[in-house]
């Protein structure tokens, strides 16, 4: 039976980083946001644990991408837990997190 | 006896008088710079005649350049140091009297002997640098003693008048002085000999030159002399009518015999000659119209030092130099003597309030008539055997320029006797000079020693500064010069009496002409229109166009644009909607992924 | 991965992808992501990366998406609010993304990456062979690399606790900050006296 | 270790105010001791020795000291400069902490720069200096609101000719062996630029025109102190690195602008002479004369590189163009800090430095009318006055070389046109003294006191070493050889 290349692979990451960045674009939910921020770091990993399978190191998949995907996965879930606190934060004080609200950077 | 004690001395009499005689001790520092003046008019004494070069101390040296200060010891010097001691003793004595309740009395000694210290300087020293740096020293204490009364708005505006106008001869005194040490190879007045037909060297001899038409007040900076006048009168005596102004003369003549007298271009020489007639007979001219007795004087003096740079540039230094001595001694006689009139008049200058001092002040009055007979080259006094020599020098060369010292002469006369029937005969025409009373005796025995001076010094050979042997001709032969000479002198005199005796104000005073000799051919106002134009305009548009072009249009421009672009982007990019910028980021990234993979 | 099964699990992933976008409801899009995520550990498997597509459910499915539900219903968002979303917002979303997409297919057309090599027993067993010498006859590695399985979890964790033990530490410290700055920016904040 | 010495002490001594130590007394004390050690240093250049380490492999980049001639002669301006500044000027209630750590710092910055032999700790410790300069003239400077405006224009303005020399550095760096100074020499190419960006990177830091706007409100906005440091010493530094570096790096570059050179520090001279001439403020026309001088130190540059920009002769001597630059330099710095510092006693007992408010100062206060008698006299270049001894070098140095059978060249003209500037600086100079301490006694001078003792020792510090130094130049000419 035929297997994906890895051309598949990175093809699908694209599309799902694509994806991930088209929702950070369109949606004003800016815990919507943050979900398609996690969906562009997701789509990176899939590349980085594609490209650990296609190069071999002595007959064994390169474990260094997948060591960056661990880390990847810990540091996002930090990411998460601060960042949702710091949007529990902002409802509190805004009672919004509509983002076309939150424009207090405005120059 | 080392010869730089002529020059350790009265620096530190300047520097003990500045520092630890205020005015509480002013007497002390009154009698230690008349001491130390004394003791340096001894030492002159001791080394006329002595003929050597020696080094004090290395100023600068860098790699094989150097400048030393050192002292030149030759007749020239020797000769002139007399004259810079003598005179400068009979001041100091005199100013005992004069300035004895001057509330800055012992600053003004102080500054005394800080000009005898730069003055010495000039004449000891041994290059070119050093006779600079003293140079700017005597135009220093020049300004400070000008600026005496500083709080009277004239004269701290004459003492700076006299500063710049200094200044502005310097110019062309440094330029020419790089220009000589680049052609001869030297500053030093030992070496500096040159042969003729140098490249170059007509205009460093013009260049050297513009430093004594400003110390020596030639046309056309000859602005400031006059309002000199501002000083205390011994100082007018001791530095603007004998010794300073005269430094330019006696610069040009050390200069000259240094490169050789034989290698001047004739060019720059007649150049010099001119400016020097032409000076003599404008302020001369001048003078005949002037009411302040100093200002007659000065103007009087600014004649004489054109007699002695026509001479200069006559190629006949030594005549200058003769004139130059003798010259010292009667001028700095007649200033001293309309100081003792001022004095008694109770600070009153114009001779039209003077009138009958002969009789209130005989010594006063018959020194000054012995001045003004040797000022007018009466024939056996002083003035006349020097005036003679520059008329025989002119003679032989010009008879344009013999032509104009003659009228000169002959203004002389006029003006020195216009001064004489107004001022010390006829009636007293105010009560000061109803009152004057004779001065004292400490400002009497200085005007009759400077009164026997200027009778006898022709006869002191051994005292003129002079080079090469130079004998001062004396004696009277008729021919033409002394016929021109003394038909001057009666033409004067014949004007004068016919003028002014007797009379109680000028009956020229409504002409035209005179009117423009009494404004001095409106070069104040001529000078004060240019500065007016060249410097207070060109600075004041300069200014504008620093601060507006170069700090506001470019620096604030740039500003500007910075500033400008910078809010463009604050307010068109900095929206502060995430969608923008998340969109803008993309954007951004499709444009590096663009740049770098598919460029 | 076998290719049926590589694009059945590439759609799940790309389909949960476009309901995250496309939801109105955050808690529906919370859901496609997880759907999102089951598809991508799965072929996170299919590249033999099995304790890294575990970890993805467990991480992201078990405890991200939880807490991101949870602070949905804490806030109590609903529907987004009535406010349609422009037209030029929705083209910029839409043009942005697939120009990157199509410069992907662009530089995908002029290289060639070629297949992957397929894990055997045999490769598997000549790996062993190759194992740096540091790693012990007995342990666990060399033993299932000797039966022909790919001892996954054991490579990984042998990796981390060597090569990768400093970053290791660091990331704890990372996660320790993180706790307290989570702590204190729950806490209310209070006005000062 | 000496020279590790020069630089701990200030730097220890700032961070030991901020600590909390005595402010004054620490400075002074920091300042006279290092005016001590620096002057040891420099008389016995071998008991102060070398330092240097290694801190960046490639480029090879070290931190090490050294002194020379001429370095020793800048650090010997430094320590005097800062000990005069120390002790100028009135610091406001409650600010001593940032005035002092800030005069201990610039000085550490300049000491720094001076004694640095590598590139690259020569250009950071000047920075160093630079920001306590701004926040000294941001926070405590004179003239309201304006002076922040000013803190930031001279801030940028010097970080743009920073920045420009940071060009010309790493582009003349790069062709060399390293950044030591000892592997300076002509590198091969790019002179032209490399000699382009440092006059304009030099010329900036040092207000060669047309960039020197920034110099005039920033010394009359600065506090006394501040202004005596940055004109005096930290301005120098632009001059001593053309000199040092520029010429040795670029030496055919510098000859190609050297056209160039020369207008612009003619301008320096008769422009901003003009500009001065119209100041009616006594900080602002000290500020624009500084500005002014600063083309005499160029056109010994300019004649040491016309002279074929080696400035070392054979005996290890310096030679004459590049001992006028030096020498001016000491003296300009010296003079320039004596005036700051006496404008700002001015102001200080009369309430304003606009001259036409101020007249007859010498009757109510002549010891101060004797001293910026002497400073405006050392300005004018009067002799005696170290002044003097450097104009009368560069001047000469301008015509070395130059014999009667060739054509007068840019050189000798630039020279000959430079001379006008010495009556300029009569004019600015006599007029601002006439206007502020003669004539009648105006209303804002009536009750002023003289000068204290404690506010005379900075200004007889400073005014001791004109005097000494324009009596005998040899003194610092001979620390040159």
């Amino acid at each position: 039976m035929p297997t994906a290349s890895l051309t598949e692979y990175l093809f699908i990451s694209g599309i799902l980083f694509s994806i991930g960045l088209a929702g950070v674009i369109i949606r004003r939910n800016i815990i919507v946001i943050f979900m398609c921020l996690e969906l562009m770091l997701a789509a990176a990993s899939l590349t980085l644990v594609a490209f650990s399978r296609a190069n071999e190191v002595k007959g064994l998949p390169d474990y260094d991408g997948q060591m960056f995907v661990f880390f990847v996965i810990t540091v996002a879930a930090a990411e998460v837990a601060v960042g949702l606190a710091i949007i529990v934060a902002l409802y509190r004080a805004r009672q919004t997190v509509n983002t076309k609200d939150l424009t207090s950077l405005q120059g | 006896m080392h010869p730089s004690l002529l020059l350790i001395l009265p620096l530190v009499s300047a520097v003990v008088i500045h520092f630890f005689l205020q005015q509480k001790r002013a007497s002390i520092a009154a009698l230690v710079g008349t001491l130390v003046t004394a003791a340096t008019l001894g030492l002159s004494l001791m080394l006329l005649g002595s003929e050597n070069s020696t080094t004090l101390f290395n100023w600068i040296q860098v790699g094989d350049f150097k400048i030393d200060i050192g002292l030149k010891l030759d007749q020239l010097s020797t000769g002139m140091m007399i004259v810079v001691s003598g005179i400068g003793l009979l001041v100091h004595v005199f100013s005992l009297g004069y300035m004895k309740d001057d509330e800055a009395k012992a600053r003004y000694f102080g500054n005394l002997s800080l000009f005898m210290f730069s003055m010495t300087g000039i004449v000891l020293a041994s290059n070119f640098i050093m006779m600079f740096i003293f140079w700017e020293l005597v135009g220093l204490s020049s300004y400070l003693l000008i600026g005496h009364w500083y709080q009277k708005d004239s004269a701290a505006d004459a003492a700076k008048k006299a500063f710049l106008s200094n200044r502005v001869g310097d110019f062309g005194f440094l330029i020419g002085i790089l220009m000589i040490w680049g052609i001869s190879g030297s500053v030093v007045f030992d070496e500096m000999s040159l042969t003729a037909g140098t490249p170059f060297l007509a205009a460093a001899v013009l260049l050297v030159f513009c430093g004594a038409i400003g110390k020596s007040a030639q046309l056309p900076l000859h602005v400031w002399l006059p309002d000199a006048m501002e000083g205390p009168t011994p100082v007018s005596a001791l530095i603007h009518a004998a010794t300073m102004v005269a430094a330019g003369v006696y610069m040009m003549a050390r200069f000259f015999y240094s490169v050789g007298i034989d290698v001047i271009p004739e060019c720059s020489a007649m150049t010099i000659a001119w400016i020097g007639g032409i000076t003599s007979l404008f302020a001369a001219l001048m003078a005949t119209q002037q009411d302040d007795i100093k200002k007659i004087l000065a103007y009087s003096t600014l004649s004489q030092l054109g007699y002695m740079v026509m001479a200069v540039g006559l190629v006949d230094p030594n005549a200058g130099m003769f004139h130059l001595y003798t010259h010292a001694w009667f001028k700095a006689l007649l200033f001293l003597g309309s100081g003792a009139v001022i004095y008694a008049c109770h600070h009153e200058q114009n001779i039209w309030k003077m009138g009958g001092l002969l009789k209130k002040m005989p010594v006063t009055g018959w020194t000054f008539i012995i001045g003004t007979l040797c000022l007018t080259a009466v024939p056996g006094t002083s003035g006349f055997f020097s005036k003679e020599g520059i008329l025989h020098a002119a003679h032989d060369k010009s008879h344009f320029l013999f032509g104009i010292a003659v009228v000169v002469a002959a203004l002389t006369t006029f003006y020195m006797f216009r001064l004489i029937f107004i001022a010390f005969l006829g009636k007293a025409k105010n009560k000061h000079a109803e009152h004057a009373k004779e001065v004292p005796l400490i400002m009497g025995v200085p005007l009759i020693l400077l009164a026997v001076m200027a009778l006898f010094s022709p006869f002191l050979g051994s005292l003129i500064p002079a080079v090469d042997g130079f004998h001062p001709h004396i004696g009277i032969e008729m021919n033409l010069v002394t016929g021109c000479s003394i038909g001057a002198f009666i033409l004067g005199l014949a004007g004068a009496i016919v003028l002014y005796k007797e009379k109680e104000s000028d009956p020229l005073a409504g002409n035209a002409v005179m009117k423009v000799f009494r404004n001095k051919f409106y070069f104040d106002e001529f000078y004060a229109k240019l500065i007016k134009v060249f410097q207070d305009l060109v600075a004041a548009v300069v200014h504008f166009l620093d601060e507006f072009v170069i700090n506001g249009l470019v620096v604030g421009g740039l500003t500007r644009l910075a500033q400008g672009t910078g809010n463009i982007f604050r307010a068109k990019m900095q929206t502060g909607s995430l969608q923008n910028y998340a969109f803008l980021f993309g954007a951004g990234i499709i444009l590096v992924i663009y740049l770098t993979v598919f460029l | 991965m076998p290719t049926p099964l590589f694009y059945l699990f590439a759609v799940i992933m790309l389909a949960g992808g476009i309901g995250i976008v496309a939801m109105r409801n955050p808690v529906a899009s919370a859901f496609s992501m997880i759907v999102s995520f089951i598809g991508l550990a799965a072929l996170f498997v299919g590249l033999n990366a099995y304790f890294v597509g575990i970890l993805q459910i467990l991480v992201y499915t078990g405890a991200v998406m939880v807490l991101f539900l949870f602070i949905i219903m804490l806030l109590d968002l609903k529907k987004e609010e009535d406010r349609e979303t422009k037209t030029p917002t929705l083209l910029a979303g839409i043009i942005i993304p697939l120009l990157l997409v199509l410069q992907l297919v662009a530089v995908f057309q002029t290289s060639d990456l070629g297949d992957f090599k397929p894990i055997t027993k045999d490769s598997l067993i000549a790996a062993e062979a190759q194992l740096p010498n540091d790693i012990p006859a007995d342990s666990q590695i060399r033993k299932e690399l000797k039966q022909g399985s790919l001892p996954d979890v054991n490579l990984i964790g042998q990796k981390l606790f060597t090569e990768y033990n400093f970053p290791l530490q660091v990331i704890g410290i990372l996660l320790l900050v993180a706790t307290v700055g989570c702590v204190s920016l729950s806490k209310k904040l209070i006005p000062k006296a | 270790m000496l020279l590790a010495l020069l630089l701990i002490i200030p730097l220890a001594a700032s961070i030991a105010i901020l600590a909390g130590a005595p402010a004054r007394l620490t400075t002074l004390g920091a300042a006279a001791l290092n005016l001590i050690l620096g002057l040891f240093a420099a008389c016995c250049p071998d008991c102060a020795g070398t330092i240097s380490w290694l801190v960046l492999e490639s480029p090879a980049i070290h931190f090490s000291l050294g002194l020379d001639g001429m370095s020793a002669v800048m650090l010997v301006l430094s320590v005097i400069v800062t000990l005069a500044a120390a002790l100028s000027g009135s610091c406001p209630e409650g600010r001593e902490k940032l005035w002092y750590s800030s005069i201990l710092l610039i000085a550490a910055g300049a000491i720094g720069a001076f004694i640095s032999t590598d590139l690259f700790f020569f250009y950071a410790f000047h920075e160093l200096a630079l920001i306590p300069t701004f926040l000294m003239i941001g926070i405590l400077g004179r003239g309201g609101n304006e002076r922040k405006a000013v803190a930031w224009k001279t801030t940028v303005y010097l970080a743009f000719g920073s920045i420009v020399l940071l060009a010309g550095i790493i582009l003349a760096g790069t062709q060399l062996e390293s950044f030591s100074f000892e592997h300076l020499a002509a590198v091969e190419n790019h002179q032209n630029a490399i000699a382009l960006l440092l006059i304009i990177g030099f010329g900036t830091l040092v207000s060669l025109f047309p960039f020197h706007s920034w110099a005039a409100p920033a010394y009359a906005s600065a506090p006394a102190p501040i202004a005596m440091l940055h004109a005096g010493v930290l301005k120098k530094f632009g001059l001593y690195g053309l000199l040092r570096v520029g010429l040795a790096v670029a030496p055919e570059g510098m000859q190609h602008w050297l056209n160039l050179l020369l207008v612009l520090l003619l301008c320096n001279i008769i422009w901003v002479g003009f500009v001065t001439i119209n100041q009616k403020n006594l900080a602002s026309m000290l500020g624009n004369s500084s500005v002014m001088h600063m083309g005499y130190i160029f056109l010994a540059i300019a004649a040491a590189i016309a002279s074929g920009g080696n400035i070392f002769t054979a005996d290890g001597g310096l030679t004459l163009a590049a001992s006028a630059a030096v020498l001016l330099m000491f003296a300009h710095g010296i003079s320039i800090a004596l005036s700051f510092s006496l404008a700002d006693r001015i102001e200080a007992k009369t309430g304003t430095l606009e001259m036409n408010k101020l007249g007859g100062l010498a009757k109510t206060a002549p010891k101060l009318c004797f001293l910026f008698g002497l400073v405006a006299m050392a300005s004018i270049g009067l002799p005696g006055l170290a002044n003097f001894a450097g104009e009368i070098m560069v001047f000469l140095s301008g015509f070395e070389g130059w014999t009667s059978d060739q054509e007068l060249g840019p050189v000798q003209i630039a020279t000959i046109i430079a001379i006008w500037g010495v009556v300029m600086s009569a004019v600015y100079m006599l007029r601002a003294f006439r206007n502020t301490f003669q004539g009648p006694l105006e209303a804002k001078c009536e009750n002023v006191t003289d000068l204290s003792l404690l506010e005379k020792a900075p200004a007889i510090l400073l005014s001791l070493v004109l005097l000494a130094v324009g009596l005998y130049p040899n003194v610092l000419l001979n620390l040159l050889k």
